[in-house]
């Protein structure tokens, strides 16, 4: 069971925020929706990580404290009988949702914490399959086991490594065979149109690996039979030039 | 230390209990070792004491309390050599994001919780997250809440238990304590609404 | 015994020599264990000795030299309480493996169903798998195929049944019940948010 915790960049508008008020940098009872918006869009475009999804995620966030503060100010709209004699200010709204977000920050990192102190001790592997192990009986699971199978199997990729391979972006995603011959055939593509002709050794480079060079002469010999390339070898035991 | 200075064996309880828990490949509760070693339940926790503080002092192993049941386990200083051996790469090991150990968090700690639940308190949309979380065991889906819509309620399983090292999720710090040990930025205000 | 008969530590070299035959899943030659713990063969030798001197008068393990390598077992005093405990372990296991899970699913969605059906679904071999789903009773064989090589057919029992809390099979959660937790796949592009 090998995790591994990650920690940089916020989870979302509210981690910054308490990011913020943590470092005194704002504080708690005097942030504007506004100024949230100003701030955390600014975050999320010098980002380049961020996501049109995360995007989304904030200004839905935005809207419904927005809308909260509508409410508020305008007790016409539907819903505003209940809720809103104490939250009253947008400021409040926030603080609010911040105090009420903070703790599960504080055991999210407590739990970051628990975690790496566990995969410090080692357990031995079962004989059988490795973790994790499924309750008899969660119908749950099995049922959506079995409904990703089928998405999988419509999507033409095997179910269970995909799904561990896609999901766990600390593992690379093997990448087929053939797919590896046409980008190595670019690369010699580009290679060859920048120098004119190559010879073999420089292609291949000193330290390659076996996987490296079959997917090289695969490469090669494909583009000789396409007539991309043409093969010369001189001399008996000589270098092999590569030419257009 | 004099030549004498005798290892006093483990009691004959204890040996039993290790050599169960060295075969098995989960943790195994007081109750089955009781029933397969023949005595019962306080002997065997005392067995897993004298066990747990033998290797505590003399070895390179340890126990471990998890999912309420007890793992033999190679000790945290042995991690380096360890991992050199199983050729664990720190870049294997499988990461969870800020996000996803939050959803975690407020999984364990409000179970069972729906999906609109853990947005409304993290602020951000999840179903990737949560996706991510069932897929790999850690949460699974426990029934439904009724009424409108009757969303999923979410759990966390023993996975989860076991990737945090936990006894059982009454080990983790209770939201109380949580409450008293974040500093409030501003005396006033800290309303906790029902969590 | 005096009070004091103070437990020994296990030198730091043979603790390192433990957590890594511990957690080995083949005997482990000495040369590798020399260069995994960064010591030299005889300090390896010297460290096994102290090991298996160890083990031999306390504890309910011993270190084997098999095939020119080094394991750790039980010993052979714990003969009968660790058979008792895989007994008990085979039949009472109450949870399942992904690979399990899967191999179920698809039996229990596409009843009945050959070995080849399953492999070809999940895209690995099953024959382990499927024998520990018919140990534990959760699925029967039913017939064979009409048909070249008459292959036997799989279904899942009333046990299966009865573990899950299902009245029939056409009780299994439709793909519209569970669509709100199964991502589609067009979604997907857009989905980046961590994990």
């Amino acid at each position: 069971m090998d995790f591994d915790v990650e920690l940089e960049g916020f989870s979302g508008p509210l981690d910054m925020l308490c990011h913020l008020v943590e470092t005194g940098e704002i504080r708690a009872s005097s942030i504007s929706v506004s100024e949230l918006i100003r701030v955390y869009s600014g975050f999320l475009l010098k980002n380049d990580r961020a996501t049109i999804n995360e995007m989304a995620a904030f200004f839905s966030l935005t809207a419904r404290l927005l809308l909260g503060k509508l409410k508020s100010i305008l007790p016409s709209l539907p819903g505003t009988e209940q809720d809103t004699e104490e939250i009253d200010t947008e400021s409040d709204l926030l603080e609010h949702a911040l105090n009420r977000y903070r703790p599960y920050r504080w055991a999210a990192s407590q739990l970051a914490d628990l975690m790496k102190d566990r995969a410090r001790s080692f357990t031995r592997d079962a004989e059988e399959e490795g973790p994790p192990w499924f309750d008899l009986g969660d119908l749950y699971s099995l049922s959506v086991v079995w409904w990703d199978m089928v998405r999988m199997k419509k999507e033409r990729k095997p179910a269970s490594r995909v799904a561990l391979e896609e999901e766990w972006n600390g593992i690379p995603v093997a990448t087929p065979d053939e797919e590896q011959v046409e980008r190595r055939m670019e690369e010699i593509g580009e290679m060859i149109s920048r120098k004119g002709s190559l010879e073999l050794s420089e292609i291949i480079g000193r330290r390659s690996t076996r996987q490296l060079l079959v997917v090289t002469f695969l490469a090669l010999l494909e583009m000789a039979r396409l007539g991309k390339v043409r093969i010369i070898q001189e001399d008996l035991f000589g270098d092999v030039r590569i030419c257009c | 230390m004099s030549e004498y200075a005798a290892e006093t064996p483990l009691s004959a309880v204890a040996r039993s209990v290790e050599a169960v828990l060295f075969v098995a490949t989960q943790p195994v509760g007081t109750k089955e070792l009781a029933s397969v070693t023949g005595v019962n339940e306080e002997q065997v926790i005392s067995a897993l004491n004298e066990i747990k503080e033998r290797y505590r002092k003399c070895h390179g192993l340890c126990l471990l309390n998890i999912a309420g049941g007890w793992s033999m386990a190679t000790s945290p200083e042995q991690e380096e050599v360890v991992a050199l051996f199983r050729d664990v790469a720190l870049t294997q090991r499988i990461r969870l994001s800020k996000a996803a150990l939050e959803s975690l968090a407020v999984i364990a700690y409000s179970q069972p919780v729906t999906r609109a639940e853990i947005e409304e308190i993290r602020g951000v949309r999840c179903e990737r997250v949560l996706d991510t979380l069932l897929r790999h065991g850690l949460i699974k889906v426990a029934g439904r809440r009724k009424g409108s819509g009757s969303p999923l309620l979410y759990r966390t399983t023993d996975s989860f238990l076991s990737l945090f090292g936990l006894g059982s999720i009454s080990d983790l710090p209770t939201m109380e304590e949580m409450q008293d040990i974040i500093p409030s930025p501003d005396e006033e205000g800290f309303e906790e609404e029902g969590v």
